[in-house]
């Protein structure tokens, strides 16, 4: 599979992943306005999901949809980072694994859209990159809010942190995708996002009067096919209709 | 008396009530007890239809159906805010729908059983609200009005997303068109409900009416949809399930047969389906995001407390 | 369809829903005896699963096997009674609607093996009798106890009670199938079962020291199809594999 | 001291100790710390098996592994009891576990990702297993010993279940082989890790060796359990993942790479990929079942109570 193809299902397959979990809170949001918001991301996500896994299908040159590849994988070929597909928990689990979620994906988002040499993936991040500023600055919000509000919520949102941390290192460690397509200049080096992560979110996070966790392991295997236990439930939900009716159109 | 009269005079002339002006108390608890019930409904109705966003088919009717709940969520805030204007907060009607003191549309109450019945409450639910919605951009009470035409604009494209999701299933595979058929089945009647009992059996009508607060009555608004659904129904090829179904050539509309009353009064007292299910979800995101709330509201005194310091 | 059939599935299917269900707790009860004790109660349950579906597909004569059955069909065409797929809630309203079940499957199963003109359902109802006759004895036996144990099992228990009271009914309204087995003799006419249910509950339930629940509302759609929104769940995660790998044998 | 020397002695016999024996402190803690870590194993080890229960294939493929799940329960309570035997009560165990004072097999921290799995869990998983237990039976400490011979009879049936859900899985479609490789691929040096650090590295060793707590070495079985599994995964078809594997004609052995030890010492300090979500499953379900027990506690005590009156 050319790396390019890989490049687009990783980040097709992050934003669907992540945009099904938030979807998943849907009527249960802690709040009206966090309702209509949830809603909004997960809409973004999706309408991001279509236009990555639509060039990975393209490129591969199969003939497979942006909808063949959302629904006819199973876990093992999905390139999600972790993080993405871990339970959303209290909706301070939900808000962080979103803010640390989006502080990367903007950053990368950003840097495609002003560097990559690939047009299309240029055009793709030009359009969902203004989405993703925006999903940023309402985490970024939120957990500050939270993080600096009672007891209560700086205590559950320093145990999101927590929770979520070590799931973080996955995105910025490079395997031969990335370095080939760094080499091409169609995407970052991952680790080089790393210094302009570290510094939005430890900026974030000190507002919020939160400490950064110690642990610095990386738990890792999403972006080569190996999930967490979670992401086959995600999939035997999501793709419940295709399968059972293969021969069906919607 | 004096100030009744000329209330009722405005009205008999058109004019709009807006919050600041003088009203009867009945008029303003009526009101309160209408937009929050229509308040609730949009909330609850995210419930039956988020059932299936996990579930959606395609990337593209899922993006469709997460738009259409975001949608409802917003009618929701247009509402609440409308009845905020007579005096009620957010919070007290939230409480209200809590405690079980005040209602939402029983609909909601009826389970999603199947990808059609995305469909069906596109189609059949959304268009009985919009049919009820429609005549309510005329209502009397400004707030109230406006909102009705901002969400009325929204509800025809859900409808029309609802009835090309019953397109799709209908002239699908054998089991998408027995789904289509099965999901018009189980909603028509609850949907013939949506307009409340027969007006003789109405309770609050009369004075509503005087109002403006209600502009038909529930039979003249059923009696519509029926009209316009049941071509709808034919032009998909489905079966509306009532074998008294005629055309009446004099009044001009269709003779049908009434829904079963029992049952409506059944789900009205908590028995439908889904009621404890919508409730405890209901309760438990209000209930489990109190810390949230609590967070956001200490965040806020926190920093207005250090902007009076730094004044 | 015929009516053998029919009954056939609803049996089977009973037991499919309600083996998944009290599968789902599998490493997670609250003492080690119960993470026994329910693995087998789903174990019991898949077995005669595996009976009467088989029966089912046997007559039905298209072919299908029990699994066909279970992991072919979706949601409409599932004949199981709604108590058996309601969610699983704490293990209080997990024994509770074991119980409820139990004593209506042991008369049920009792009755068939006992006059049951249809030698092949007798055999499996003579079979499965024994399991349901034990399964029966274990969640009156833990209802007492929880019921007149501490003022909070008390209340969970009562709860529990509450919870599921409106869809035990379902168990006793006859339809046109019914009608036509109790008149064969093949089964017993649904509403007879009813006095034997209500003294059997009746007494376990006073000796729990919990109430009758005051509505006598009836919630059914199930043995025709009609289900709550959770069966659609579980159908999703138990067919996972048969509809993503239809060539797969396993 | 004359008591330690007459107690090794005895041991050295191959007599078994018996609870009413007397025994060094050393032996009592050491065999707590053993059995209470193989108990929990088999509690924890519930888990990655109970996540594929509801989505096993066929009727019959859930069954089996509900029996086999079942079983596991079955040899935690064994093993509980035989730990009691040495004066530290279930509970007790319990709490060490949910404080993370008590260890389990690092195995079960690793995630089942497809049905292979399940067939990789018992062919590999259970065989590692297996190789130890089997070691066990010749343990000094009696009840230990004959909860082993109990446990092998089972685990081995498992073995060869498992082993049957990689032949088909091996021999079915491509996507099944690549699921069975691939299950191959990430089981593989983990099970090797099971039998601890080489002897080296191994800290408690030479003691429980001379007290037949421990009977063979680490290095021994995984020698034996690779030499065993080798031809196993040739007749499948599958290829272990060690480019280092290559028969030695002279040891009569298989020349193997040694794990990543490095891994195995994330995993044992809780850095594994489901460390966390175990112990939460494991301490939400005792956290929530307290309610349960209590009841039975208090229930009992009324019966009790009862009967002392009646007397």
């Amino acid at each position: 599979m050319s790396a390019l193809v890989e490049f687009a299902l990783r980040m097709g397959d992050n934003t669907l992943i992540l945009g099904h979990r938030v979807s998943e809170w849907c009527g249960h949001a802690p709040v009206l306005e966090e309702d209509i918001a949830l809603a909004n991301t997960a809409l973004d996500l999706i309408g991001q999901t279509q236009m990555w896994l639509g060039l990975a299908g393209e490129i591969e040159g199969e003939g497979r949809t942006a909808d063949d590849l959302a629904y006819r994988r199973d876990a093992f070929d999905f390139r999600n980072v972790l993080l993405v597909e871990r339970p959303n928990g209290d909706f301070g689990q939900t808000l962080m694994r979103q803010f640390l979620f989006d502080a990367w994906h903007h950053l990368m988002l950003k840097w495609l859209s002003e560097n990559s040499t690939e047009g299309r993936v240029a055009e793709i991040a030009r359009k969902a990159e203004r989405e993703a500023a925006y999903h940023l600055e309402r985490s970024s919000d939120l957990v500050i809010r939270l993080g600096d509000g009672t007891d209560e919520s700086h205590r559950r949102m320093q145990d999101a942190l927590g929770h979520h941390w070590t799931y973080t290192g996955e995105m910025f460690v490079a395997d031969a995708v990335d370095d080939e397509l760094a080499e091409a200049g169609i995407a970052p080096d991952p680790a080089a996002m790393k210094p302009g992560w570290d510094a939005l979110v430890g900026e974030v996070l000190a507002e919020a009067t939160l400490a950064i966790p110690e642990s610095d392991f990386v738990h890792k295997g999403g972006r080569k096919g190996q999930h967490t236990e979670h992401l086959g439930h995600i999939l035997a939900a999501m793709q419940f209709l295709p399968r059972a009716y293969p021969d069906a159109s919607w | 008396d004096e100030q009744e009269r000329a209330f009722q005079d405005r009205i008999d002339r058109g004019e709009k009530i807006e919050p600041q002006d003088w009203m009867p108390e009945g008029y303003r608890k009526t009101l309160i007890r209408q937009i929050g019930q229509h308040a609730h409904s949009e909330i609850v109705g995210q419930l039956p239809e988020g059932n299936w966003i996990t579930r959606a088919p395609t990337l593209e009717r899922k993006a469709i159906l997460l738009a259409k709940v975001q949608d409802e969520a917003g009618h929701g805030l247009y509402l609440y805010c409308a009845a905020e204007t007579l005096g009620i907060s957010r919070d007290e009607m939230t409480e209200q729908l809590h405690a079980g003191k005040a209602k939402y549309s029983s609909i909601f109450n009826y389970p999603t059983l199947t990808w059609a019945d995305i469909g069906a409450v596109g189609w059949l639910v959304d268009g009985a609200a919009i049919m009820n919605q429609v005549a309510l951009q005329r209502t009397s009470y400004g707030p109230y009005s406006r909102a009705m035409v901002r969400i009325c604009k929204e509800e025809s494209f859900h409808q029309r997303q609802g009835y090309s999701i019953m397109m799709k299933m209908a002239s699908g595979t054998p089991e998408q068109r027995r789904m289509a058929q099965d999901a018009l089945d189980r909603f028509w009647y609850p949907s013939l409900m949506m307009f409340g009992p027969s007006d003789k059996d109405s309770v609050h009508s009369a004075q509503s009416m005087a109002w403006k607060i209600k502009v038909s009555t529930n039979d003249e608004l059923r009696q519509k949809f029926v009209d316009q659904t049941v071509p709808q129904a034919e032009y998909l090829g489905l079966t509306v399930p009532d074998e008294n179904l005629t055309w009446n050539e004099e009044k001009g509309g269709y003779d049908f047969s009434e829904p079963d009353w029992q049952e409506f009064y059944d789900v009205l007292a908590g028995n439908g389906p889904c009621n404890a299910d919508r409730m405890a979800a209901r309760r438990t995101a209000w209930e489990d995001g109190a810390w949230f709330r609590d967070g956001l509201v200490a965040h806020a005194n926190k920093r207005a407390a250090q902007r009076m310091a730094a004044e």
